[in-house]
């Protein structure tokens, strides 16, 4: 297990090294840096001395290998746009982000998984097929649109909810919570529920899927034969039955949340890394891009470990490789 | 004593007697999800033909008739049924026209993601060890990036290698490659969790048995045992396919905004959702929704069809 | 009284010398203060210098305000001007342009400065206005004596980036970039001024659907820009309403007008633009009053010069937009030998200025009536300046752009957009299409030394009728102003789109 | 006479398909009273498997009852809500599965799953029911109860599998069993062991019993009356003396005269000359058919399989390797098989049988020692492709017949698939005639193509596995119980095949039973296995006349002879 997990360890890092370099290859598409940090005025001499002093004009090797040493050092570099360091910046935003997608991850799997059984429980019942339907169009709608909606419906015509930011947030020193403010717990309402329904939808239809098929197989109908009660049959033994797919999903999407919850945290005004990182995008903030997309490596290169892991629980006919 | 002839029958009357069709036969929701993507498909591929207009020649656009309200309301014109958007374009044909782009970088997306993810997850679960470690790891340094950042690079490599006319003609590629590309690893990592169940049933052994190769044992054997995943992913991506290629085409990646797709016409309308002119973004998305149920219905059928024991 | 307001963005940089951008140097201007000011309606006013006078052609004398402190207690005098005026010019400093406009600073008292010019210079104060002082023993106590830089290496070295110490109205008491800032009111504030305003809170909000809606549901008292498209929900909704007016900025088109052949055209061994048939051609194709009215839903100002009112130096007389003629249009294409048209690459920001990528499809469809078939490329503004820049060589051949100029003054916009490109000079910066005329290279020379106001407008004139007839830029319309504001809360809205504080006034 | 517990009264079941209608059981009446055994025999897929789960209401769709009642003492249970039904399974029914590979949920140890089933009926607290557990698992002969009910079902063998699904279903002390096969993958000492617990059940606390088996002895064992069922109709009821002894219905006939002889060998085994069959059933001339045409693998000398030392460790426990046990499979084995021979392998339920054939067939990986196959040694072999040419000359029937096909695949795809891989048919006309003739011959009829292997019983899926196994026309073939879930006459049908194959084309074969009379039928050399080790070779006969390890002679003496046991029987009979 410890070799197993320092392994996977080990490869993240490789896996960051590939990301950063690939991050470097790709920074000149993104657009131009420079433009954004200085004002009209500026002349085109003093602009080519800051591109020349920032060393864009640098073979993007050279960049990379530069940002690499620092990096190792601890020192990300400077945001383009806010003129502070990198590191700390992401630390700010690191709670906000971390919290809405926990909570929009607990919200999708506490509502998706039951869905899913009883979707699959009763596949004819009218309310499956409404469900699904409606489901289905949360998932087709775009996230932006449903967003706006929620805000209009829930902030502003019936203002019981606030309509942007993350409301009044504690702070313990090392993160920094909505979790114990009113206002706090009010501002995540509408944006978990936004990002969630997506996820739900997946995590609905995927357990459906995986269910009907489990239902049918023999030691679902042995565990019937021997009288045990459905609960423990549908939660306990199929359930579980269906996890590993749902299991891999789940970390994949708890990931891009982590990662990329990009629309829903600027329609919401969410400070955080999506929102950090959408703007370090349409700003060309290297040093921000550079380092946020190590760190979602990371944060990958670790959710997939977990989700590995949790094969392993789930599934004892695993356990034999390794 | 059985009805055995020699030759082998042609492929449609294979088809017609295939379980598949006969299953389909008798799905009355199969049937109405399948035709209304036929009509969806239909109304696209043949939009000069269906639409009452057509919005991507500019030079019949006026701009005096932008935003007007569907037909039935009271300042709507009748000869835009659904309106017009903030350009004089007829909602309606625009839907039509946008469809084109949206289905085809839908489907190919998607469809080029699944086959890039499935075939990775397939290797990935059924090798293990080194051959594993090293596909899971490209797919976390893929996950890493998003579609954003991907369309950006192959754009503009893209645009470096190719002289500037061909630009536009390679916008859709773009989209689909970029979209596809990051798209696979989750089915990537499905299809390699599920497999990696399954190798080691004795279904597979016997397979080995026999001495088929890897791959007829990955293809014929695995695969059809892993796809339920898959065909739930695949129905509910291409909604964000088709989302996520109006956003890239909002970064100047995609199609030009003059020959607006389905997801763009959405993102277009969302502008007017406060200032009352709903049509702009309700049409595309019901078409959309439309599309989406329809497909969903019709993998939800496929995946039961393709399994004898839930027919 | 609390005051919330939002913006789409939040400031780079806290440093007042840290870039030169109007959203930044304005939302500064309520905590940093320079030796003029505006007036809520642009007019120049004594700031921290309570008078000045043009005592020889390059030299001014300035009287300091006595009294005024920094929030941090420390006074204002002559010294910090000269600490300013040096910090300016340090690397750092995106501020050299208005540092170099000055030569040098003697001081003569504490409360008197002389100014030294390199050149004859009639709108020095009007440049001074967003040249913000700062106190020379803070900045020394905190290492902050140069303005930090993008490319700073650490936190200590960007201290002035993230605090702010002026002698403004309102003091920065909290800040998290892009999530919020608190202000409170200096209570030792020079000057009486109107607002009643205790505490400000400032949100970035990036989505313009999203600040509405916070205004609308009374989480915000103020927010702007609201989509024009938005204002009937702003009136008819309760207790908020739109607050509009023509913005200082022209939005306007330029062409290619350089290049042998274009880059993004089907006509190839020749420039189309280089014919001035056919630049009057694109002019006479567009109809600027269905932009306006479609687009800009009215409330734009179709405009004829690349110049808005607001501006010293405007001229009426040529205000007139080109008349909006498609058959003649046509006639000057076939006589320029297009009678079938051409086809021409567009390059359009879609993040940058008010409905910017619907004008230009607008603009795409309008010239598509009279054959000119244009590919539209819209990209976002990072991605578009970094395209059409000179830095990339202006590789564009038709494109949109929107001026404010920095100074409030033609002056700007002679230089930078209609001037030739010049590196050495630095002239026609933003002149991607590099229109050149060179009687206008040397009016823009001239106007820069004109002290003579009546003198200085006639040069003006002229270089505004050669470019009319010379049809070298396509101005469309000043772009409006869209500011949202809660019923009760009364405040002045400038030109260059900048929430003053100082005219806040939050009622019931 | 005691109270009838359980009566089936004109049961019909049917099974709509697309391809019409199977009618699984007409008009099926069975009782069984307080105390009672019921034995069914019968044809493979006469529909014994189907009125079991027809009484449990747990028929699979598109299964349905089409008439009939079914009573539990007095009360009718046909037509009952689930709700309702739940009351019954497992409490007052118990019902053990005919196939214990897929029966046990994959993902818990059998100790969860035990202690859930003992705690839903009898409300024990966990220690007493882990007790319970280990004690129920000792009952059936699980060696090592206490470490081994942590274990999860793949890591069991076939037989014990098997017993742990009898542990499962008799956990909450039903009144009425229903026993699907109950013995099939068990050797006869832990065969033995079973009966009697289960007769002592019957016996003591007046439990009724059904039990369905193709097993004569066991019948002659256990069973107080016997119904013969055959086409989905129950043909003859009549106590068990009477049916084994002088059955009416003329396939109870042929039935019994096909059991296969424990005492003496006999070239091919007894036909069975059923009625309405008869026609179909011809005999196979191999001279002039298709699996008679050999395939050319070239010459080896010496045994065409050497085994050498061969070793295998399975480590359990621990989630990442850090193995808290280790279970020794197979044990320093050596043994050879000849060109052409039959080599049979006997021995105790768990002793690593069916591992040896894994090794064999480079499925697991040997822990060491060496696989000699027609010269090479295939523990060296590194590329799957190398390997890939020596498997393709061996085959396996295994042991757990329905989750070694793929059931997505239709019957005709899953035995035409190796021979359209090898290219052994020319055309695909060809291929589909083959696989339907293959069919025949296993006794499904070519209308089995069509269907997917979820719609056959038991020992209709055995013979799908084996016709697949036949198809390749291998070199040497590995049989892991291939015949345990057929009736007699099929099974000698089969096992008759085999033999011409080895007789015409020099099959060579590792033959895998419990079935001690059917080995002596088949094998020329039989190996004993026990714990792991391979205790005695010997030549058939001299095995069966004169064992000479303590294992041997154990099981040799534990032969039933049913002629014998019907006395033993009724010994017991008498002294109650
Ligand atoms: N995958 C596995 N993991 C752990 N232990 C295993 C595994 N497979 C088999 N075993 C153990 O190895 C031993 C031998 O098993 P094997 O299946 O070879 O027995 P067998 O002789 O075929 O028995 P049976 O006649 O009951 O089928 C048993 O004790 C079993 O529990
Ligand atoms: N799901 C199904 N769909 C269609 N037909 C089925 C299905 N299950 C069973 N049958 C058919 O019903 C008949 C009876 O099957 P059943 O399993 O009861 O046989 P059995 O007597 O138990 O045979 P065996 O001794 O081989 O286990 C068989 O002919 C089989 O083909
Ligand atoms: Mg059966
Ligand atoms: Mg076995």
């Amino acid at each position: 297990m410890f070799k197993f997990v320092s392994m996977r360890l080990l490869q993240s890092i490789v896996v960051m090294l590939v990301v950063g370099l690939i991050a470097f290859g790709l920074f000149r598409f993104v657009g131009d840096p420079i433009n954004n940090m200085v004002g009209q005025d500026t002349t085109l001499a003093e602009r080519e001395a800051l591109t020349e002093s920032l060393g864009l004009n640098d073979p993007f090797l050279v960049q990379y290998g530069r940002f690499i040493t620092k990096a190792v050092q601890g020192d990300f570099g400077m945001s383009y746009r806010l003129r502070q360091p990198v590191s700390g910046l992401i630390a700010e935003r690191f709670p906000a982000t971390l919290e809405l997608s926990l909570i929009s991850a607990f919200l999708a799997l506490a509502l998706g998984v039951p869905m899913g059984i009883y979707t699959a429980l009763k596949p004819k019942s009218l309310f499956t097929r409404g469900f699904m339907t409606l489901s289905l169009m949360g998932v087709s709608l775009p996230t932006f649109l449903i967003g706006i909606l929620l805000i209009l419906f829930f902030g502003v015509t019936l203002r019981w909810l606030p309509t942007f930011g993350r409301g009044e947030v504690v702070d313990l020193g090392w993160w920094t919570t909505g979790f114990l403010t009113a206002s706090g717990l009010k501002s995540l309402i509408l944006p978990a529920i936004t990002l969630a329904i997506f996820q739900m939808t997946l995590i609905v239809r995927l357990v459906r899927a995986e269910m009907l098929e489990v239902l049918r197989t023999d030691y679902i109908k042995f565990a019937h034969a021997r009288g045990l009660s459905p609960r423990l049959i549908n939660f306990s033994i199929a359930l579980r039955n269906t996890l590993v797919p749902v299991i891999t999903i789940i970390g994949l999407q708890v990931g891009s949340i982590i990662a990329f919850a990009i629309i829903t945290e600027s329609v919401f005004q969410w400070p955080g890394m999506g929102l950090l990182f959408i703007q370090a995008v349409s700003e060309v903030d290297i040093p921000v891009m550079a380092a946020y997309l190590l760190l979602i490596a990371f944060v990958f290169v670790v959710i997939n470990l977990i989700v590995d892991i949790l094969y392993f629980v789930v599934d004892p006919r695993l356990r034999v490789q390794s | 004593m059985s009805d055995i002839s020699n030759e082998r029958p042609s492929f449609i009357t294979r088809f017609r007697e295939s379980d598949l069709w006969w299953n389909f036969k008798g799905s009355p929701g199969a049937i109405i999800a399948a035709i209304l993507t036929f009509l969806m498909i239909f109304g696209a591929a043949f939009a000069n033909f269906v639409a009452p207009h057509n919005p991507f020649d500019l030079a019949t656009v006026d701009l005096f008739d932008a935003l007007l309200p569907p037909a039935w309301e009271g300042e709507g014109n009748a000869s835009y049924l659904l309106g017009t958007d903030d350009q004089g374009r007829d909602v309606f044909s625009t839907i039509l026209y946008g469809s084109r782009i949206s289905l085809i970088v839908g489907f190919a997306s998607v469809g080029l993601a699944a086959i890039l993810g499935i075939a990775v997850g397939l290797i990935s679960g059924y090798a293990g060890g080194v051959v594993d470690s090293i596909l899971m790891r490209i797919a976390d340094v893929q996950l890493s990036f998003p579609a954003i950042l991907i369309a950006l690079l192959i754009d503009g490599v893209a645009r470096g290698i190719m002289p500037r006319e061909t630009h536009d003609e390679l916008a859709v590629y773009v989209l689909v490659v970029a979209i596809g590309l990051s798209f696979w690893v989750q089915y990537a990592r499905t299809v390699r969790s599920s497999v990696m169940v399954e190798r080691n049933k004795e279904y597979v052994q016997a397979g080995q048995v026999i001495g088929l190769p890897d791959w007829i044992i990955l293809v014929r054997h695995i695969l059809p045992n892993v796809m339920g995943p898959v065909l739930v992913i695949a129905t509910i991506q291409l909604a964000l396919a088709v989302i996520t290629e109006a956003t890239l085409s909002f970064l100047g990646v995609g199609v030009p905004p003059t020959s607006p797709s389905l997801g763009t016409l959405i993102r277009i309308g969302n502008d007017y959702l406060f200032s009352g002119e709903w049509w702009i973004t309700i049409f595309p998305g019901a078409a959309l929704v439309i599309l989406v149920l329809s497909v969903n219905i019709l993998g939800d059928w496929l995946r039961d069809a393709l399994n004898p024991k839930l027919r | 009284e609390v005051f919330k307001w939002s913006f789409q963005g939040d400031v780079q940089s806290l440093d007042p010398h840290g870039l030169n951008e109007t959203f930044t140097l304005g939302f500064l201007g309520n905590v940093y203060e320079g030796l003029t000011s505006y007036s809520s309606d642009l007019q120049i006013e004594p700031g921290l210098a309570v008078s000045w006078e043009n005592t020889a052609p390059t030299t001014w004398v300035f009287k300091l305000r006595e009294g005024v402190k920094f929030h941090d207690g420390g006074d204002f005098n002559a010294d910090d001007v000269i600490f300013t005026w040096k910090r300016t010019l340090t690397s750092g400093s995106d501020m050299k342009g208005y540092g170099a406009r000055i030569s040098g600073i003697k001081k003569i008292d504490d409360h008197t400065i002389e100014v030294e010019t390199p050149a004859p210079n009639p709108i020095l104060p009007r440049e001074l206005a967003f040249y913000y002082m700062m106190d020379k023993e803070w900045s020394e106590k905190h290492n902050s004596v140069e303005a930090t830089s993008p490319k700073a290496a650490d936190a200590t070295a960007t201290y002035a980036a993230q605090n702010a110490n002026g002698t403004g109205p309102f003091i920065l008491s909290e800040r998290q970039p892009d999530v919020r800032s608190t202000f409170t009111r200096f209570t030792d504030y020079w000057k009486d001024i109107p607002t009643n305003v205790t505490e400000v809170q400032f949100t970035p909000i990036s989505q313009g659907a999203t600040r509405v809606a916070a205004l609308i549901s009374g989480e915000l008292d103020m927010v702007y820009p609201v989509p024009v498209q938005d204002w009937n929900r702003l009136e008819s909704a309760e207790g908020v309403k739109p607050l509009t007016g023509p913005e200082a900025r022209t939005i306007f088109l330029g062409m290619d007008q350089w290049r042998d052949e274009l880059l993004y055209s089907n006509i190839k061994g020749k420039n189309p633009f280089k014919d001035q048939r056919v630049r009057a051609a694109m002019a006479h194709a567009i109809d600027l009053n269905a932009i306006d009215e479609k687009i800009m839903r009215g409330a734009a100002v179709p405009a004829g010069l690349l110049l808005a009112p607001q501006i010293n130096g405007f001229d009426e007389k040529f205000n007139t937009p080109y008349a909006y003629d498609p058959e003649k249009s046509k006639k000057l294409l076939a006589e320029a030998g297009y009678p079938d048209g051409f086809e021409l690459g567009m390059d359009c920001p879609n993040n940058r200025y008010v409905n910017d990528e619907k004008i230009c499809q607008a603009v795409v469809g309008l010239l598509a009536r009279v054959g000119i078939k244009v590919d539209l490329n819209a990209q976002p503004k990072s991605k578009y300046f970094a395209k059409v820049s000179p830095q990339n060589g202006n590789d564009t051949s038709f494109y949109l752009l929107g001026w404010t100029p920095s100074s409030m003054d033609v002056h700007n916009v002679l230089y930078n957009l209609m001037s030739s490109f010049d590196v050495e000079k630095n002239t026609g910066q933003f002149n991607y299409g590099r229109y050149s005329n060179t009687r206008i290279d040397e009016i823009a020379g001239n106007v820069e030394k004109e002290t003579d106001q009546a003198k200085r407008q006639d040069m003006v004139a002229e270089a505004f009728s050669i470019l009319q007839k010379d049809v070298g830029y396509l101005p469309l319309h000043q772009q409006p102003l869209s500011w949202g504001v809660r019923d009760g809360v009364t405040l002045a809205q400038r030109a260059d789109n900048v929430l003053d504080l100082r005219y806040v006034v939050v009622g019931k | 006479m005691s109270k009838t517990l359980l009566d089936i009264k004109n049961l019909i079941v049917e099974f709509p398909s697309r391809h019409g209608d199977v009618l699984a059981a007409k008009n099926v009446s069975l009782s069984v009273a307080s105390g009672e055994i019921l034995g069914v025999v019968g044809e493979s897929g006469a529909g014994k498997s189907t009125i079991g789960n027809a009484v449990m209401g747990l028929l699979e769709r598109p299964g349905r009852v089409g008439g009939g009642e079914v009573f539990l003492e007095r009360d009718k249970i046909s037509g009952l809500s689930q709700v309702e039904m739940r009351k019954i399974r497992g409490k007052r029914i118990g019902m053990i599965f005919q196939d214990p590979l897929t029966s046990l949920n994959p993902l818990e140890t059998i100790a969860k799953q035990l202690i859930g089933t003992i705690q839903t009926h009898l409300g024990f607290s966990d220690a007493d029911a882990r007790e319970r557990a280990i004690s129920l698992l000792d009952q059936v002969g699980i060696p090592d109860p206490s470490q081994r009910v942590d274990h999860y079902p793949h890591q069991f063998s076939g037989g014990m599998r098997q017993r742990v699904v009898i542990a499962l279903a008799l956990c909450a002390e039903p009144e009425v069993i229903l026993a699907d096969e109950p013995t099939t993958a068990l050797d006869v000492s832990i065969q033995a062991q079973i009966l009697d617990l289960l007769r002592k059940l019957v016996r003591e606390k007046g439990v009724g019993m059904i039990i369905i088996t193709h097993d004569m002895g066991v019948i002659a064992e256990v069973a107080d009356r016997v119904a013969v069922m055959y086409r989905g109709a129950v043909v003859e009821t009549g106590p068990t003396k009477k049916i084994l002894g002088n059955p009416d219905h003329p396939y109870s006939r042929s039935l019994i005269s096909a059991v296969p002889r424990p005492d003496v060998r006999l070239h091919r085994f007894p036909m069975v000359e059923s009625i309405e069959a008869a026609g179909e059933r011809k005999e196979l001339d191999l001279s002039t058919h298709w699996l008679g045409k050999a395939r050319d693998f070239g010459k080896s000398d010496g045994p065409l399989l050497k085994v050498d030392n061969l070793e295998m460790v399975f480590k359990s426990g621990g989630m990442f390797g850090s193995s808290k046990s280790i279970v020794r499979a197979v044990d320093d084995v050596s043994f050879d098989i000849r060109n052409g021979e039959c080599f049979g392998i006997v021995g105790e339920s768990g002793s690593g049988k069916s591992t040896i054939a894994r090794l064999v067939t480079s499925i697991y990986k040997s822990a060491g020692g060496s696989i000699n196959f027609a010269g090479t040694d295939l523990t060296k072999i590194k590329r799957r492709k190398e390997l890939n040419v020596h498997r393709r000359q061996m085959q396996m029937i295994f042991q757990d017949p329905f989750s070694s096909v793929n059931a997505r695949m239709k019957v005709r795809d899953i035995i035409a698939e190796p021979i359209r891989f090898h290219k052994l048919t020319s055309s695909e006309s060809e291929t589909r005639q083959i696989v339907d003739d293959l069919l025949d011959h296993v006794g499904l009829g070519a209308k089995a193509a069509v269907k997917y292997p979820h719609e056959f019983s038991g020992g209709q899926r055995q013979r799908i596995s084996i016709a697949r196994a036949l198809a390749t026309r291998p070199r040497f073939l590995i049989c892991d119980e291939p015949t345990s879930a057929l009736d007699v006459s099929i099974q000698a049908q089969i096992l008759n095949l085999l033999k011409d194959l080895q007789d015409e084309l020099g099959l060579t074969m590792m033959f895998i039973s419990h079935d001690l009379p059917v080995i002596r039928q088949m094998c020329d050399r039989v190996g004993v296995m026990s714990k792991g080790k391979m205790v005695e070779i010997a030549d058939t006969e001299a095995l069966f006349e004169a064992p000479k390890h303590e294992y041997s002679k154990h099981l040799i003496s534990l032969m039933p002879s049913y002629t014998g046991l019907m006395n033993k029987d009724a010994e017991q009979a008498e002294a109650s």
